[in-house]
């Protein structure tokens, strides 16, 4: 069994996906969403040139516990500013949230980039070159930690 | 300024917009943002009329047809003046471009122009490019005339939208003598929201204009986008597509118009594909009485997943110049080593040009039109493409326009992996065996009974040879194929290798 | 240590050299250097069944062979052991090489051992390779193991040469499954003094040792070097050599015999090529009553000048692949992006490997094997060499190693651009309009008339269109063409461009 | 008139051509040698495989003007010293000596390469993708400032 395996999703777990902006890059959440499906999670997907407003409303409707963004075209860069924000305003603050792509104008450091996505509050951001099992792993990690968090808390 | 267009009085057909009618929805359509004010037809035409010849689109790709050659284009596009005016002075350098791109950036495409203004400030304050093409409505018709000024090919724009009325208006006024985009294209694959008679109505104002230019002696060359949703398209949905798109534009009264294609990867289906979609689109204009339409095709670099290594995309970017020189392709799309990782350096983009350029060269003198293998896929491709494109003009009552909203409602006529709601996006493509891209499943379109069993044969075929079931991971598997690792695609056949 | 070995007392021709004499000729070669004592063949023969079937290329060449695979195989050698293993361990496991290769440098192919020595240790006092391959007589038997041991790919010794009796003695004892060279090939393009006499003696020298190991089950792959010069060589020219190499090496007792061809550079003629050549190499085999050689045929990345441009030579890499590919080739030999500079550094040699590897798999599945352009091109190359072999044979009284000497001696077989003095290099050759090589001077080759008028046509063709004089010219334009800059290759073609 | 078309050869300066060393490599000193002779210059063409003694020998027995070294197998590094010596020895230390070709193992930086050979006595060195105009545009400044000199002393 390989770690991804391992990592099967729950349907108690909700899963918000889309692409943000003005980006009809639908591929690549599309693939994600029914991957994360088969591994178990409750997918509720948006698709493509999804308003960062309608994550946040999916997310509450649905009390998601992830909210996975994808961006492709580049201009991800200025349609992610202050989505943690948002959902801090929306209350959801302590949603987990994804961002996945090619994040970013041109072929740029991936270690910076990274770093550009982490200070705008989003808990993990993926380069081009994901795959699901990556994601399956960082959730199933999430998520452990969380329950833990939630446990020691309650 | 709103994303939508008013919608207009006309009632909506294959039809011709009758002059007023267009006079007056010009006049909406630059009112909607400051630089539309800046559009002077009649000084537009002068301007067309004084550039030299072989800045002109409309006769470059006529004469490179006329003689058989195969031109090299780029994309392109950053946020600014500057950024964008270096970029194409290197693209047609030292990239040797036949034809200079200005690709718009996606704000512009989806009318968000104060976005985009607010991108370009972002961009000046960052000292790099933070939107992905030029915002060229925001910096209107001087702008652009200064960009075709500072080349010395002819420039074209790529704006993939299904609301391309004022970023039209502006570029053609700036002496752009190409414009690519079309209705149906454009709008199953770039939107999600608007609806396919929205977009072909937009497309047909472009039209529209364009022929408005071409009966003052300015030959534009207008040209379709049909890559689509550039994943594993197989040929014949490209090609009813381009078929519908290039009737729509003749209704419109254009005459030049370039059919893209984007790259199945296999040396006899893209010449196959490139011969058949020519001589269908030709056969329909016929039947609708049009004899006089130029529908030279353009082959597009491989337009799904790229590989995430230099080398592994060098091959591609070479392959994609053979690909388009044997194909007899008229012009071939280029890209980059940075494909899959963003958009590329001005450096990187030359470089893409410089090795299909090469390629293109190498390969010149080769043609397969006699080929068994090639006349037999061309003859699939026909028997594939005649019965969608009958019943779509069936269903409207032998009107291509209304046809086509009803056949993509009805799922007649499908895009896979569309993001618009309208489309049903059920046809599914996969890769078969002997690399062809194939239709795994066909949703709601009428394709006949014999194809589609070749389909299902040469697919069922793949699982086998994969030892993986018949199902649509057949479909997901031919997504990522061209991105995966050298090692994992072809692995030493023997031993455990490392 | 001479430069030549002591002359044979067995009598020249192609008939296998009897066992005792071969004892005795090898015990005075291995006399020739130190290193030559290291050579014990009971043990080398232990050393290759030790071996795993997939480090054996001669097992590897069959089965890629019978699997329809492309495998790709570099060139590369420096001068000391460290830099060498290294360098095979990055092409190994980096660049996914199927087959590694050691070439020697030039010193020992013309059998300077002193000065190799000397170059080995200039390379170790400056940090970098100072010879252009590995000096591996000196280095010896143990060395050659521990390289052999260092990758999990079978290993072939490339040392272009007219004097390999040392060099094979000591790689094969060390455990390399390949050798590349033979009598005719190497002898007119890389030497000016040896006579085509002692180079064939020479390697029936080879033969016959890779023939006893095959006897002792240790199935070898030897192969012949048909790109000759490099410089535009005509398919037909190669061929004629190959068959030549090929009966030498079967009278010998080889079994397992690779034909390398240059790539020409035309899809179709390449195509062609690779098959014809098989082809009449078997036809030959057959009327001299061989029917269990196996000749899989090598295609050679572009042999002639390269361009100096990085873009372009990416380009020339992926086309390499493609031409393999679709010309059914069991394997490319690769160069790299800086072939036109120097031997390319480990990373440069893996690149080119990488990009031949990906355009081989994009072209996979591609074969014109009924295109008839390549049949017609086909059936043209058997039309010229028959006629030239047969007259070879002729003039050998039946015997291939008699005939080939006094042919060369009377021009009846000519190699275009050799060195060799014996070699009259007045056959000179050109490429036509269609991007064809073509004989432009046959020199005294008994071609039939009927061939050389197409060959003429076509080159006149050629002369028209550039507008330049039927002359020598057009074969030396044709040995620059493929290393000039783009512009020049393919200029924009209308305004003045820049 | 181009400078090279300019720079036209003359029957009373000799040119010796050839590759030196182990190199088998002809075709650059063959289409130099028929370009430098239909310029006009007397060629002597040595041919491939040649050891720097015939080089030196066929200057004396022809009374050369100018030895046109060619190396292209990377080892002419190795090959090539000590060749100004050579002549010096020989008694024709003044000849004009050039080489060309691929003068390394391996893509160095060209002017560090070419500073290796004038530190070794040659007069010029040439890069790989010299031309025939080049190397007359050359000669004839080299052959004009020398024969000034000439003229000058005597
Ligand atoms: C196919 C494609 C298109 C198609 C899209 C069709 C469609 N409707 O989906 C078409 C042709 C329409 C298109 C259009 C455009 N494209 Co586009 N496109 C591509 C291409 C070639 C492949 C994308 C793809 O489908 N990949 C396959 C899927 C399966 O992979 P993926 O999308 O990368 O997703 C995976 C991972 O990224 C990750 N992931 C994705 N999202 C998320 C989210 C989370 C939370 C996680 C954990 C992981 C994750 O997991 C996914 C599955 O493994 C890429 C380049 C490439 N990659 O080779 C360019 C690319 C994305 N496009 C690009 C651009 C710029 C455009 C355009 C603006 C046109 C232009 N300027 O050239 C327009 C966009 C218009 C718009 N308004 O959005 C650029 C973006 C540039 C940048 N970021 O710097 C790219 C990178 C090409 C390039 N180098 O220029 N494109
Ligand atoms: C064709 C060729 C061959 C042919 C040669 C046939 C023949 N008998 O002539 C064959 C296949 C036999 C061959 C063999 C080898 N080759 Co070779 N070969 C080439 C190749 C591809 C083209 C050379 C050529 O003919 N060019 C066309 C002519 C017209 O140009 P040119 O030779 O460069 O000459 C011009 C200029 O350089 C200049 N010039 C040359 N000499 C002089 C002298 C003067 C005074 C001046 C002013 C100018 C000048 O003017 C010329 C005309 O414009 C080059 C790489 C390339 N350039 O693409 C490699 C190359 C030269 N070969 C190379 C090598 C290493 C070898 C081998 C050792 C095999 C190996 N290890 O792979 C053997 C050599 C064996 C030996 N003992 O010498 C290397 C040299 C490496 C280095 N310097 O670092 C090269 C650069 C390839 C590489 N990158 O690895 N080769």
């Amino acid at each position: 069994m390989t770690a991804a395996e391992a990592a099967g999703g729950s349907p108690h777990r909700t899963l918000i996906t889309g692409v943000i902006g003005s980006d009809t890059h639908i591929v690549g959440t599309r693939i994600l969403s029914m991957g994360l499906e088969k591994a178990g999670y409750k997918v509720v997907a948006l698709g493509a040139l999804t308003p960062a407003e309608e994550f946040v409303k999916a997310a509450i409707e649905t009390d998601a516990d992830a909210i996975m963004i994808s961006s492709l075209y580049g201009q991800g860069e200025l349609d992610c500013r202050g989505f943690r924000d948002l959902c801090v305003e929306a209350g959801i603050g302590g949603v987990l949230i994804y961002v996945g792509g090619n994040l970013v104008v041109g072929k740029q450091s991936w270690a910076e980039v990274e770093q550009r996505y982490l200070d705008m509050g989003f808990d993990r951001a993926f380069p081009p070159d994901t795959r699901l099992d990556g994601v399956l792993v960082a959730l199933a990690a999430d998520f452990s930690t969380r329950g833990q968090v939630e446990k020691e808390v309650g | 300024m709103s994303a939508k267009a008013s919608p207009d009085a006309v009632p909506f057909s294959e039809a011709r917009i009758p002059d007023d009618d267009f006079a007056r929805m010009r006049e909406e359509n630059l009112a909607r943002w400051p630089t539309g004010a800046g559009v002077d037809f009649e000084a537009a035409v002068d301007r067309h009329l004084a550039l030299p010849e072989h800045k002109r689109l409309g006769f470059v790709m006529r004469r490179a047809d006329a003689e058989g050659r195969c031109l090299t284009q780029p994309r392109g596009g950053f946020a600014t003046f500057e950024m964008q005016k270096e970029l194409m002075q290197a693209l047609d350098r030292d990239g040797l471009a036949d034809v200079v791109p200005t690709t718009t950036d996606s704000y512009t495409r989806n009318e968000r122009w104060p976005q985009a203004e607010a991108g370009v400030e972002e961009s000046k304050k960052l000292g790099r490019s933070m939107l992905n093409g030029f915002p060229i409505v925001n910096y209107g018709v001087d702008i652009c005339a200064e960009l075709v000024a500072a080349i010395d090919k002819p420039a074209i724009v790529l704006s993939g939208t299904a609301m391309p009325r004022l970023t039209s208006e502006i570029v053609l006024a700036g002496g752009y003598s190409g414009y690519l985009g079309s209705g149906i294209a454009y709008t199953t694959s770039y939107t999600k929201e608007v609806s396919i008679e929205d977009g072909i109505r937009n497309y047909q104002y472009l039209d529209r204009l364009a022929a408005m230019y071409a009966e003052r002696g300015v030959d534009l060359h207008r040209r379709q986008p049909g890559f689509l949703t550039g994943t594993n398209i197989p040929p014949c949905i490209a090609i009813v597509v381009a078929v519908l798109d290039v009737l729509l534009a003749a209704g419109q009264g254009v005459r030049n118009y370039g059919l893209e294609l984007g790259q199945a990867l296999h040396l006899i289906q893209d010449s196959a594909a490139i011969h058949a979609c020519r001589e269908l689109c030709q056969e329909y204009l016929e039947k609708k009485g049009y004899d006089d339409v130029f529908t030279p095709v353009i082959s597009l670099h491989w337009m799904g997943a790229w590989p995430y290594d230099d080398a592994q995309a060098a091959a591609l970017l070479a392959y994609g110049g053979t690909l388009g020189a044997v194909g007899g392709a008229v012009s071939v799309t280029t890209k980059s080593t940075h494909e899959a990782f963003g958009l590329p350096t001005p450096e990187k983009n030359v470089e893409g040009l410089k090795i299909t350029r090469m390629a293109i060269y190498l390969a010149r003198h080769t043609r397969l039109d006699d080929n068994p293998e090639f006349l037999e896929e061309k003859e699939l491709i026909g028997r594939e493409v005649r019965p969608i494109v009958d019943k779509v003009l069936e269903m409207g009552d032998g009107d291509a326009a209304l046809g086509t909203v009803r056949a993509i409602e009805a799922g007649v006529l499908d895009i896979p992996w569309s993001p618009n709601r309208q489309c049903q996006s059920r046809i599914l493509p996969a890769r078969d065996t002997d690399g062809y891209l194939r239709i795994l499943e066909a949703g709601d379109m009428p394709f006949p009974k014999d194809v589609l069993e070749i389909h299902e044969a040469k697919l069922r075929r793949r699982a086998e040879r994969d030892g993986v079931p018949y199902d649509q991971d057949l479909a997901v598997t031919s997504v990522f194929e061209m991105s995966e690792k050298l090692a994992d695609l072809m692995p030493f056949a023997w031993g455990e290798g490392h």
